[in-house]
């Protein structure tokens, strides 16, 4: 039921969604985080994701656990991406299927909260003046 | 044991993952900071302000004050700026 | 900035977040709603959705409004469909872009809530047993 | 005034659409439900239980006490289940 890669590979949501359809789950929700251009002269060529193999997956197993035991679930699939990125290109993808549509909001949203916040990922962005050491970007 | 560096502490290091053999009385992952905050001038930026490091013990989050003992891999690196 | 449409025509997921793309938004959620088989058989062969044309494109449109007004959205879009849909198709969609991934969360939730009791459609149930007039599928 | 049904509202009606000419006295949303009811067994089958019928005038949803005076299109339908 649960799905979670981290790689340099991009993702096609239409065939996530299509992994997750099955008869009795009518709802589902994914977020889709896209390289945004947050510095103030929108000069952002590219940036840069690197991650801690091995405890990115453990983590985010984690975090999946915890939202599948929360919430009633038919599936759940994330995806995150590593290596350079150029602004609007996908870096992650969370998708979850339920029965209920608030089950489905609900979830996506703690995965991706904790995804920002519990999973080793760093990102470093290059401006035309540069890299930045792992200043990353504000908030989403 | 196996020291691992990421993001802009292993910039400031000048490498990825070392192995170091520790003195027996580092007790805490804020010991083994200060300690390894000897090895070069690149270190000792890495480890300037402690606030700024994030650390794993074996690939788990940890405090400052927790205990290294028995641990076979350390990471230390910035807050994560994931998702 | 807003796209509406209700009509028989499927939709493409992927093209519709890709039409959402923007440099300053790196959010976007999307609620997709497939037809679910909430019977206790499990026997459904089929659903049909009408409309109420005119009056159902005017209250998403409102829907739509109230979302952009509370929430900072890049763009946002509800697909609707009507018609005669099978097991697992699906129904319908609502994707918003936002530079902030709780705004974005919020609105499309809050959408979808409005959609499910403002905008005026009916489903009806085919199952072996024939026709259900207008009884349509418990919430999701 | 042309008179709109839905779903099983129409499905008991016999008919989608009809344009009818209205007593004087019709106030509210209420009784015009109540004078369509006397039309044909169908209609009188679909407006029965008026707390399960949903009314909008002019394509904007009312309250069965709402007048009807000036409108010049009323559907009636059942609760709606899109989404």
């Amino acid at each position: 039921m649960k799905f979670i890669r981290v790689s340099e590979e991009d993702f096609s949501v239409e065939a996530e969604l299509a992994a997750l359809a099955d008869r009795r789950a009518g709802a589902q929700v994914c977020f889709v985080g896209r390289v945004r251009d947050s510095s103030p002269d929108a000069d952002l060529q590219a940036l840069t994701l690197e991650h801690y193999p091995g405890m990115t997956e453990a983590e985010i197993g984690r975090i999946a656990e915890a939202a599948a035991a929360r919430w009633p679930l038919t599936g759940l699939r994330v995806i995150h991406r590593v290596g350079r990125l150029l602004p609007e290109e996908q870096i992650v993808l969370v998708a979850v299927a339920s029965a209920h549509r608030k089950a489905a909001f609900e979830a996506a949203h703690f995965i991706m909260d904790y995804l920002k916040t519990e999973a080793p990922f760093w990102k470093a962005e290059e401006t035309s003046e540069g890299r930045q050491l792992g200043r990353g970007q504000r908030r989403r | 044991m196996k020291i691992r560096y990421f993001a802009w502490v292993r910039d400031h290091t000048g490498c990825a993952e070392e192995d170091v053999s520790l003195p027996e009385e580092l007790e805490s992952v804020a010991d083994l900071a200060r300690y390894l905050a000897g090895r070069s001038d690149g270190h000792a930026k890495a480890f300037a302000d402690l606030k700024k490091v994030r650390v794993a013990i074996d690939q788990q989050f940890a405090a400052p004050h927790a205990s290294i003992k028995g641990a076979s891999e350390i990471a230390f690196f910035p807050p994560v700026t994931g998702g």
